[in-house]
C-alpha cells in the first residue's frame, strides 16, 4: 500500500518536472493506458483476449462528445460523462452474455467477434456523418467546464488512471478475482463448484469495456475531436501489443506498456524513419525473451518486496443458500447419445436415502457417462433426472452444482496456479457466496469444521501458500477430494478417487470416503472397478452394462448375480 | 527377429532441478516382461519417460542391444523398435478411434487389428467416435491396442491397467502374453499388483526414485513386495 | 439469360475463389497448425512483389510462381524457427509476435520496393464471351485455377495422412512423438507450405490489383473470417467460408453496393461466430 | 526521408547564410540575417501509413521552396527553416505533435498536407494560436481562424470540367463512384448541381465503404448496365487504382469516358497504361505542364535534389506554393498577429509551382488544368484560367 501512495504522489507531482509538453503527452497516453488495463484483466487474469476494445473506446468517445456539445458546461456532464463510459461497460457485458452463453469457450473465436465488431464500428462511424460527423470526425468538442490548458488535462487523466488502476487491483484481489484466475486455468472445474463461468467472464468483459469506456469518455474533451480511428482495428490492436509488451499477468503490465510503447512511438515519429521497425523488433523480443512482459523484469523485486498474504483470523463459512437435506435422487429410464453412439440406454437408478453406492461394470458400460448426466454435461435425449422432484435435465451444470450435487474427476482437476489457500476457498464459496460476496476480501479467510478435521489427516493442506502445481499427483488427488467435501454437497459423486494411488494412500482414502458420508450425512456415489474397495465402500452397487443398468443390490447380492458374472469379474489387488 | 536385450545402467534423471530418478539399473531379454513398482511419486513413470526420451538422462546409459540410446530424441526411438504407451493423455481426442490406430500406417484399412477387436469389441463400435469422447478405461485400452499392435520388439507400457475393468485387464494379459511368445520384451510400470503379478517376469521395486527390490517373480513373493508398497 | 445477371453471378464465382486462393495458405498455418498469423497477409504482399520483380525482369509471367514459392517459402522456414516455435503453446503470444513481424515485413517492402503504386500488365489480357456475357480472360482463370488447387487439398486431405498427423501433433505432441513423428520438421514443413502458398495467391492477384507494401492488410482478416466461418483443418471448410463470406460480399455488392456488402460480410462473419461454434464444417 | 536529406539540407542552409553573409544579399537585411532568429515551420506531412507515399515530395518542394525564400532574404530577414512532422498516423498523433512544436520548437507557422480529418485535429488544437496554411486538394468550406487554405477545391475542379466535357465530348449522363467519406460526397453535390445546369444527368451515384477491402468487379458491371457516357471517379489511392484497372479489365474503357478527380502522377502509374484509356483529371497542377513558371521550377527541383527526386505530383508542389504563401502573408502583414495576416490575406498574390495565385477569403483562385492520360503521361487539353474558389470565409 505505501508504494502505491508514493507512486500516485509521484504521478501528481509529475507535470512540474517535466513541463507541458510531456503532460500533454501523457495524458493522451494514461487514457490508452485505462483501456489497456481491462485488455490485462480479460487476457492476464481471465484467459480470454478482446480484439476490439477501440469499439468501447470509440463508443464512449463520441458519447461523451455529444453530450459536451450538447450541454456545453452545463453541471449534468459531471453525470453524463459517466454515463458514456457506462454504456460501453454494459455493451460489453451484454456481448459477453450472448457470446459466452452460446459458445462457452475462450480460444481465438471470441477474439474474432470483438475484433470484426470493431471493424463494424469503425465503419458506422465513418458512414453515419449526421450522427458522428463521418470521416472528420466530431469536432468542436469543448473541454470540461472550469478545466483547460495541458496541465489540467493531464491531472484529469491522472487522476482516472490511478482509480481505474485502484479498481482493478481491487477487483483482482477480491474473491472475483480469484474465481477469474481459477476458470481460465480449468473452466470445468469451477462450474462443477456451481459457478456461472459464462457470467463471470461477461462480468469481465463489461469491466473492461467499462475501462476502456472510460478511456473514450475522457478523450472526447481532452482532444476536441473524436474520429473513427478511434473504433478502429490498428488502435484495438495498438491496445494488445501494449498490453502483451508491458505485462498482462499484473496490474501495472498494461499501463507500463501504454506508456513505454505509446510515448517511445511518438517520440521516434517524427525523427526515425523506419521507426516502426524499432517497434515492431521490440515487440517480436518482448514476447520471445520476456513472456511476463516488461513487468516481468521487475518479478525479483517483487519478491524482495512481497511478503506472504497474511489472511487473518479464520472466519466460520455461512450456511448454504440453497437448503440442505439429504438428497432423493432418482435417475428414470434415461437416454443419452454422442453423435450416433448410445451411452445411456433407458438407465434407472434410485438413489433414495444417504450412504455410499458403489458403480462399477465394465469400461464403456456408461459409468462417468451417467456422472455427466447427473451434473448436466451430459444432455438426456429421453427419461427425467429427478432430485428431490427437481428435474435436472436441461438444468446448466452450475446450476445443478448448486443444489447441492459435488464431483470429483477421474484425472484430478485443481487449479494449478493457485495456492493451496486459495484452491480450498473456491470450494468453501461454492453455494455459500452469492454475488455480491464475491467482492468482499473477508470471504478469502472462510473456513469451515469438515476443512480443520481434513487438515488434521493431510498436513500438506497447511501449506496454504503453496502453488498447487507443485503437489504430486497423490496430494492432488487428496486436495481436489478435500475441495469436493469441504463444499459440504448432499450428492457427491467421486469417479476413481483411489486412481493411480497407491495401497496406503487407498486405504486413507476409503477412510475418508466412509468418515464424510457420515460427518455429511450425503450421498456418496462411487465408480471403482477395484472390487476389494467396493466390498469395504459400498451399502449399495449398481452394475451398468452398455449404458444400461444390469443389477441392484448389496455387495454379496451382486457377486453372486450369474448375470454380473458373466459380463464382469471383479480384479483385486 | 535377433533375441533384443535392452538394459539401463545408473540412469539418473528428473524435472527441472528436481531429480526424481536417483541411479537405477535393469534389463530384460526378449521374451520377458519388467514390471516397475512401488508407491505413488517414487519416480516410476519418471524412470519410464526416461527410458523412452521424453525426460533428458542426466547420468547414466540405456543401452539396446549394447547400443547407447540416450542421446536418440524421442521421436526417432520407434524406428529403433521401442513402443511407448503414457499415462496420461495416452489417445488422440480430436481423432477418430479409426485414425488413432492407423496413424502412422499407409492405409486407413484395420485388417491387423481383428485379434485386438476380438478381445476389446468396444473399439470396433467406436471406430468414428473421437477418442476423447472415450471413456478412461477405453482410452486405456484403445493406447494399448495401439502399442502392442505396433509389433515393436520393446515396449514400455505406463499403467495399462490405470480405469481398465478386470475382464479387459486379462484380456491384456493374454495379449502380452502372445507377443512375449514372439520375442517381444515390456517395461510395464503397474499400481495394480494383482495384475503386475500375472504378467512380470521380473519386479523391479522403486523407493524414493532407487531401487529397493529387484528380481525375477519366483524369488520374490506378494509379502516382500507389500513390505514396500506400505511405509 | 440475361448477360449481365450472368456477368453477376461470374463475379461472385469469381469473389468466391479469389477469397479462397488468398485463404489457402492461412487454411494451413492456422487452420491445421493453429498458428495465428497476423503476418500471412504480408506473405501475399511479398508473393505479389515477386511477380512484378519478374515481370521487371522481362521473365514469362509463370516464372513468379516457383519464385514467390520459393522466397515465401523460405521466409516462412526462417519465421518458424525464429518466431513461431517457441510460442506454439502460447497463441495470444503468437499473435502479438506475428502482429511485429507484418510491421516488419511491410516497411521492408517499404525499404526495398518504395511505397509507389506497382501495376502489372494483366497476363491473357482482354475479355471472352462466356454464357453470352463477355467476361476479362484473367480472372476466369484465376477461378480455374483455385477451384484446381482447392480440389487437390481436398484430395490431399481425403487422401494423405499428413493432414491428419498435423493434427494429432497440434493435439498432443508428446503422444506424436511416442508415435515417431518428427514434430519439429512436421511443423516447420506445414509452415513453410502455408507460407508458400500464401506468396502463390499473393502472385495471382498481383495483375488485377495495385501491389503496393500496405496490400497484405486488406487479406488477413478476410482470411481469418473465412476460415472460423468455414471450420477449420477441412478443405470443406476453407470453401464454405470463403463461399459465405465472398459470396455474400458479391451477391449484396452486386444487388445493393459495395458499403452494405461489407457491413453484411462483417454481420454475417459475427453471426457465424457466435451461433455456429466450429463453423460450417467442423473437423474431426 | 530524414536521415537522407536532412543532412543535404543542413548544407543548402549553410550555404544560403554564408551566401547572404557575402553580401550577395540586400545590405539592409545582413545583420539581421547574421543575427539571425529563424523563422520556424513546422510542416505536416504523411511520413507513415498508405499516405507516406507522398511524403518525399511534399517535403522536398517544402525544402526548395525555403531556399528560394532564403536566398531572397528569409521572411522579414529571419532564415526559414522547415521543421517535418508526421500527419499519417491517428489525428491524435498529429496533434500531439502539433502541440510540440508550438511548445517546444515555438514555430511561427503550419504547413500541412494531410486528411481532412488530421486537418479538424490541427485545427482543434492549434486554435488559431499560430497560422496555419492547408494546401492539398480538399473539400472546400474550411474557415477557421487563422486557418488558409491553398488546394483545389470541388468547384475548381468539377465546374470547369464537367463543362468541357459537356461541349467537346458530348457527356451528356454520368454514374458517380466514390469513397465513402466527406471529399466525395462534396465534390458529387457541386459536380450533381453542374452536371444538371449543363442539362446533363447523373444516371447513378454510389459510394464504397473508405479503407475497407474493396473489390469492384460488381459496380463495374452495374456500370455497363446503365451505360453512362462519363463515370465521374472520387475514389483515392489504391481504391481509385483498382476500380479503374477492373474497369478497363471489363473492357469499358473503350466507350466510356472517365474524369477522376484525385488523379495525380503517382496513381497514374498504379493505373498504368494498359488501363488509361479515355480517363481525364483536372487538377491545379501536372509536372508536364508547359509553361516558361514550370520548366524554371523543374529545373531548380531537379538541380537540388538530381536524379533521386521524388515524383513531381499536384499534392507535392502545393507544399512548395505553402512555404511561398507564408512568406507572401508575413510579408504583406509586416507582423504575426491573427489579425494582420487575415487581412493581408485578402488578395494576396504568391508564387506557385505553375504560375502565381491569388488569395480571396482564405482560399485561392488558381488556374486549373484539364488532362487527358497518354498511357501514364498527363497530356493537358484545356487551361482554366483564375477558377475562383468558389468558398470564401470573412477575413
Amino acid at each position: 500500500m505505501r508504494e502505491a501512495s508514493v507512486g500516485a504522489a509521484a504521478l501528481l507531482l509529475l507535470p512540474l518536472a517535466i513541463g507541458d509538453y510531456w503532460s500533454y503527452q501523457l495524458s493522451l497516453y494514461f487514457l490508452y493506458a485505462i483501456a489497456a488495463l481491462g485488455i490485462g484483466l480479460c487476457w492476464g487474469r481471465g484467459g480470454f483476449l478482446p480484439l476490439g476494445q477501440a469499439t468501447f473506446f470509440g463508443l464512449s468517445a463520441y458519447l461523451s462528445g455529444l453530450a459536451l456539445i450538447a450541454f456545453e458546461g452545463s453541471a449534468w456532464l459531471v453525470l453524463l460523462l459517466p454515463l458514456a463510459a457506462l454504456a460501453s461497460g454494459l455493451l460489453a457485458y451484454g456481448i459477453g452474455v450472448l457470446v459466452f452463453r452460446a459458445r462457452g469457450e475462450s480460444g481465438p473465436y471470441f477474439s474474432m467477434i470483438t475484433l470484426a465488431l470493431s471493424l463494424l464500428a469503425y465503419q458506422v462511424a465513418n458512414s453515419w456523418d449526421s450522427v458522428t460527423g463521418g470521416f472528420n470526425g466530431l469536432k468542436g468538442i469543448p473541454g470540461l467546464p472550469g478545466l483547460d490548458g495541458f496541465t489540467a488535462a493531464y491531472y484529469v487523466a491522472a487522476v482516472a488512471l490511478l482509480s481505474s488502476l485502484a479498481f482493478t487491483s481491487w477487483l483482482l484481489a477480491a474473491p472475483l478475482g480469484v474465481l477469474w484466475g481459477a476458470l481460465a486455468q480449468n473452466e470445468r472445474r469451477a462450474v462443477l463448484f456451481g459457478f456461472n463461468t459464462n457470467q463471470l467472464k461477461a462480468v469481465a468483459f463489461g469491466v473492461s469495456g467499462l475501462l476502456a469506456g472510460l478511456g473514450g469518455a475522457l478523450y472526447a474533451p481532452q482532444q476536441g475531436l473524436v474520429t473513427p480511428q478511434l473504433c478502429g482495428f490498428l488502435l484495438s490492436a495498438d491496445l494488445v501489443v501494449w498490453t502483451a509488451v508491458g505485462g498482462r499477468t499484473r496490474v501495472l503490465g498494461p499501463v507500463i506498456g501504454a506508456l513505454a510503447i505509446g510515448a517511445l512511438s511518438s517520440e521516434l515519429r517524427a525523427r526515425v524513419q523506419f521507426w516502426e521497425v524499432l517497434i515492431a523488433l521490440l515487440f517480436i523480443a518482448v514476447v520471445l525473451r520476456l513472456p511476463q512482459g516488461i513487468v516481468g523484469l521487475l518479478a525479483p523485486l517483487e519478491r524482495r518486496l512481497g511478503r506472504r498474504r497474511h489472511r487473518g483470523q479464520g472466519l466460520e463459512a455461512p450456511p448454504h443458500l440453497e437448503p440442505r437435506q439429504a438428497p432423493r435422487l432418482v435417475v428414470d429410464a434415461t437416454s443419452a447419445h454422442v453423435g450416433e453412439v448410445h451411452i445411456l440406454d433407458r438407465l434407472s437408478l434410485e438413489l433414495d436415502r444417504p450412504g455410499i453406492y458403489c458403480i462399477i461394470g465394465p469400461n464403456g458400460a456408461g459409468k462417468t457417462s451417467t456422472f455427466n448426466l447427473l451434473t448436466g454435461e451430459l444432455a438426456a435425449s429421453l427419461g427425467r433426472v429427478l432430485l428431490d422432484g427437481v428435474d435436472l435435465t436441461g438444468l446448466a451444470p452450475h446450476r445443478i452444482a448448486r443444489l447441492g450435487v459435488g464431483r470429483k474427476l477421474q484425472i484430478p482437476t485443481v487449479f494449478p496456479e493457485l495456492t493451496i489457500a486459495d484452491n480450498l476457498s473456491i470450494a468453501l464459496w461454492s453455494g455459500r457466496a452469492t454475488r455480491m460476496d464475491l467482492l468482499r476480501p473477508r470471504l478469502k479467510r472462510w473456513s469451515n469444521p469438515i476443512l480443520a478435521e481434513l487438515r488434521q489427516r493431510y498436513g500438506f493442506l497447511d501449506d496454504t501458500e503453496r502453488k498447487a502445481a507443485e503437489l504430486s499427483h497423490g496430494e492432488s488427488q487428496i486436495l481436489e477430494l478435500t475441495m469436493a467435501l469441504v463444499a459440504e454437497p448432499r450428492l457427491l459423486l467421486l469417479d476413481e478417487p483411489c486412481a493411480g494411488l497407491s495401497p496406503e494412500e487407498t486405504a486413507g482414502v476409503i477412510d475418508v470416503i466412509r468418515w464424510a458420508s457420515r460427518r455429511l450425512g450425503a450421498t456418496i456415489v462411487v465408480i471403482e472397478h477395484d472390487m476389494s474397495l467396493v466390498k469395504e465402500l459400498a451399502d449399495t452397487v449398481y452394475v451398468l452394462h452398455n449404458g444400461t443398468r444390469l443389477a441392484r443390490g448389496s455387495v454379496a447380492e451382486i457377486q453372486a448375480d450369474p448375470t454380473v458374472r458373466a459380463v464382469y469379474v471383479g480384479g483385486e489387488k | 527377429m535377433s533375441a533384443l536385450r535392452f538394459a539401463f545402467e545408473g540412469v539418473i534423471g528428473g524435472y527441472g532441478s528436481a531429480e526424481v530418478v536417483r541411479g537405477v539399473d535393469g534389463a530384460i531379454a526378449a521374451g520377458e516382461v519388467l514390471c516397475v513398482i512401488g508407491r505413488n511419486g517414487v519416480g516410476k513413470t519418471t524412470l519410464i519417460k526416461l527410458l523412452s526420451g521424453f525426460l533428458p538422462c542426466w547420468h547414466g546409459r540405456v543401452l539396446l542391444d549394447g547400443r547407447s540410446i540416450e542421446g536418440v530424441a524421442a521421436a526417432a526411438r520407434r524406428s529403433l523398435g521401442i513402443t511407448y504407451c503414457p499415462q496420461e493423455r495416452p489417445v488422440f481426442d480430436d481423432l477418430s478411434v479409426r485414425d488413432n490406430l492407423t496413424l502412422m500406417r499407409a492405409a486407413r484399412d484395420l485388417g491387423d487389428f481383428a485379434p485386438y477387436f476380438e478381445r476389446f469389441p468396444i473399439l470396433a463400435r467406436r471406430l468414428r467416435q473421437p477418442g476423447g469422447t472415450l471413456s478412461g478405461g477405453e482410452k486405456k485400452i484403445l493406447s494399448f491396442v495401439r502399442g502392442l499392435a505396433e509389433a515393436q520388439p520393446l515396449a514400455l507400457l505406463d499403467e495399462p491397467s490405470e480405469g481398465v475393468q478386470w475382464e479387459n485387464v486379462l484380456h491384456m494379459e493374454a495379449l502380452i502374453a502372445e507377443r512375449k511368445a514372439r520375442g517381444a520384451a515390456f517395461v510395464l510400470v503397474e499400481q495394480n499388483l494383482a495384475f503386475a503379478e500375472r504378467v512380470a517376469d521380473r519386479y523391479l521395486v522403486m523407493d524414493q526414485g532407487r531401487v529397493v527390490l529387484k528380481g525375477a517373480r519366483a524369488e520374490i513373493d506378494r509379502a516382500q513386495l507389500l513390505t514396500h508398497l506400505h511405509v | 439469360m440475361d448477360p449481365l445477371l450472368i456477368t453477376q453471378l461470374v463475379n461472385v464465382a469469381y469473389g468466391v475463389s479469389v477469397l479462397a486462393l488468398l485463404a489457402l495458405g492461412l487454411a494451413i498455418v492456422f487452420g491445421l497448425l493453429g498458428v495465428l498469423n497476423l503476418a500471412h497477409g504480408e506473405f501475399v504482399m511479398i508473393g505479389a512483389y515477386c511477380a512484378w520483380l519478374v515481370q521487371g525482369w522481362h521473365w514469362p509471367f509463370l516464372a513468379a510462381v516457383p519464385l514467390a514459392l520459393a522466397v515465401c517459402g523460405g521466409l516462412g522456414l526462417l519465421v518458424e524457427r525464429v518466431l513461431v516455435r517457441p510460442l506454439y503453446q502460447r497463441p495470444f503470444d503468437t499473435l502479438v509476435a506475428t502482429w511485429g513481424l507484418s510491421l516488419l515485413l511491410r516497411k521492408s517492402a517499404e525499404a526495398i520496393f518504395g511505397l509507389d503504386y506497382r501495376s502489372l500488365d494483366v497476363p491473357l489480357a482482354g475479355t471472352v464471351d462466356f454464357l453470352g456475357a463477355t467476361y476479362p480472360l484473367y480472372r476466369l482463370v484465376l477461378i480455374a485455377v483455385s477451384v484446381v488447387l482447392l480440389a487437390a487439398l481436398l484430395l490431399w486431405y481425403a487422401r494423405s495422412r499428413t493432414g491428419t498427423r498435423i493434427r494429432a501433433m497440434v493435439g498432443n505432441i508428446e503422444l506424436a512423438q511416442a508415435l515417431g513423428i518428427p514434430v519439429r520438421r512436421l511443423a516447420a514443413g506445414t509452415f513453410t507450405v502455408g507460407s508458400a502458398l500464401a506468396g502463390l495467391g499473393g502472385v495471382m492477384v498481383a495483375p488485377l490489383v495495385t501491389v503496393q507494401p500496405f496490400m497484405g492488410l486488406d487479406y488477413v482478416l478476410q482470411s481469418f473470417f473465412v476460415l472460423v466461418v468455414g471450420g477449420l483443418g477441412s478443405a470443406l471448410g476453407l470453401l464454405s467460408g470463403a463461399a459465405v463470406i465472398g459470396g455474400i460480399n458479391s451477391v449484396v455488392s452486386a444487388a445493393v453496393n459495395n458499403t452494405y456488402g461489407y457491413f453484411t460480410v462483417l454481420i454475417t462473419a459475427i453471426l457465424f461466430l457466435w451461433l455456429r461454434p466450429r463453423g460450417i464444417h467442423a473437423r474431426g | 526521408m530524414d536521415q537522407q536529406h536532412s543532412p543535404l539540407r543542413r548544407k543548402v542552409l549553410q550555404a544560403a547564410a554564408g551566401v547572404a553573409a557575402l553580401g550577395l544579399a540586400p545590405g539592409a537585411l545582413r545583420s539581421v540575417l547574421a543575427a539571425g532568429k529563424e523563422f520556424k515551420i513546422g510542416l505536416f506531412i504523411p511520413l507513415s501509413g498508405p499516405a507516406s507515399l507522398f511524403g518525399p515530395t511534399d517535403k522536398a518542394c517544402a525544402e526548395l521552396a525555403a531556399d528560394e525564400v532564403n536566398k531572397a532574404g528569409g521572411i522579414l530577414g529571419r532564415k526559414v527553416v522547415i521543421i517535418p512532422a508526421d500527419a499519417g498516423g491517428p489525428p491524435a498523433e498529429s496533434a500531439k505533435s502539433a502541440v510540440r512544436l508550438m511548445l517546444e520548437e515555438k514555430v511561427d507557422m503550419f504547413v500541412g498536407s494531410h486528411d481532412s480529418a488530421t486537418r479538424e485535429a490541427l485545427v482543434s488544437t492549434i486554435k488559431g494560436k499560430v497560422p496555419y496554411i492547408y494546401t492539398p486538394v480538399y473539400e472546400g468550406g474550411e474557415c477557421a481562424f487563422n486557418v488558409y487554405c491553398l488546394g483545389e477545391t470541388p468547384a475548381q475542379q468539377v465546374q470547369p470540367s464537367i463543362g468541357w466535357l459537356t461541349a467537346n465530348r458530348k457527356t451528356k449522363s454520368y454514374f458517380l463512384i466514390g469513397d465513402d467519406y466527406v471529399w466525395p460526397r462534396k465534390t458529387n453535390e457541386q459536380a450533381k448541381r453542374y452536371i444538371a445546369a449543363d442539362g446533363g444527368k447523373v444516371t447513378a451515384e454510389e459510394y464504397v465503404p473508405y479503407g475497407a477491402p474493396n473489390k469492384f468487379e460488381e459496380v463495374v458491371t452495374r456500370i455497363k448496365s446503365v451505360k453512362p457516357d462519363a463515370v465521374l471517379i472520387t475514389l483515392v489511392g489504391a481504391d481509385n487504382i483498382n476500380f479503374n484497372r477492373t474497369f478497363a479489365g471489363f473492357g469499358l474503357d473503350k466507350d466510356i469516358l472517365r474524369l477522376s478527380l484525385l488523379l495525380e502522377e503517382n496513381t497514374l502509374q498504379g493505373i498504368g497504361a494498359e488501363s488509361s484509356k479515355n480517363l481525364y483529371s483536372c487538377m491545379g497542377y501536372f509536372a508536364n505542364i508547359k509553361s516558361a513558371r514550370n520548366e524554371a521550377f523543374k529545373k531548380a527541383y531537379a538541380a537540388k535534389f538530381g536524379d533521386k527526386a521524388p515524383q513531381l505530383s499536384t499534392i507535392g508542389v502545393d507544399c512548395y506554393a505553402g512555404v511561398h504563401c507564408a512568406k507572401a502573408l508575413v510579408t504583406k502583414a509586416h507582423g504575426e498577429s491573427a489579425r494582420k495576416l487575415m487581412a493581408a490575406s485578402q488578395g494576396l498574390r504568391f508564387e506557385t509551382a505553375a504560375g502565381t495565385a491569388t488569395m480571396r477569403g482564405r482560399q485561392v483562385d488558381k488556374d486549373m488544368y484539364l488532362a487527358e492520360c497518354e498511357g501514364t503521361e498527363f497530356k493537358v487539353v484545356k487551361t482554366f484560367k483564375n477558377v475562383p474558389s468558389g468558398s470564401a470565409c470573412k477575413a
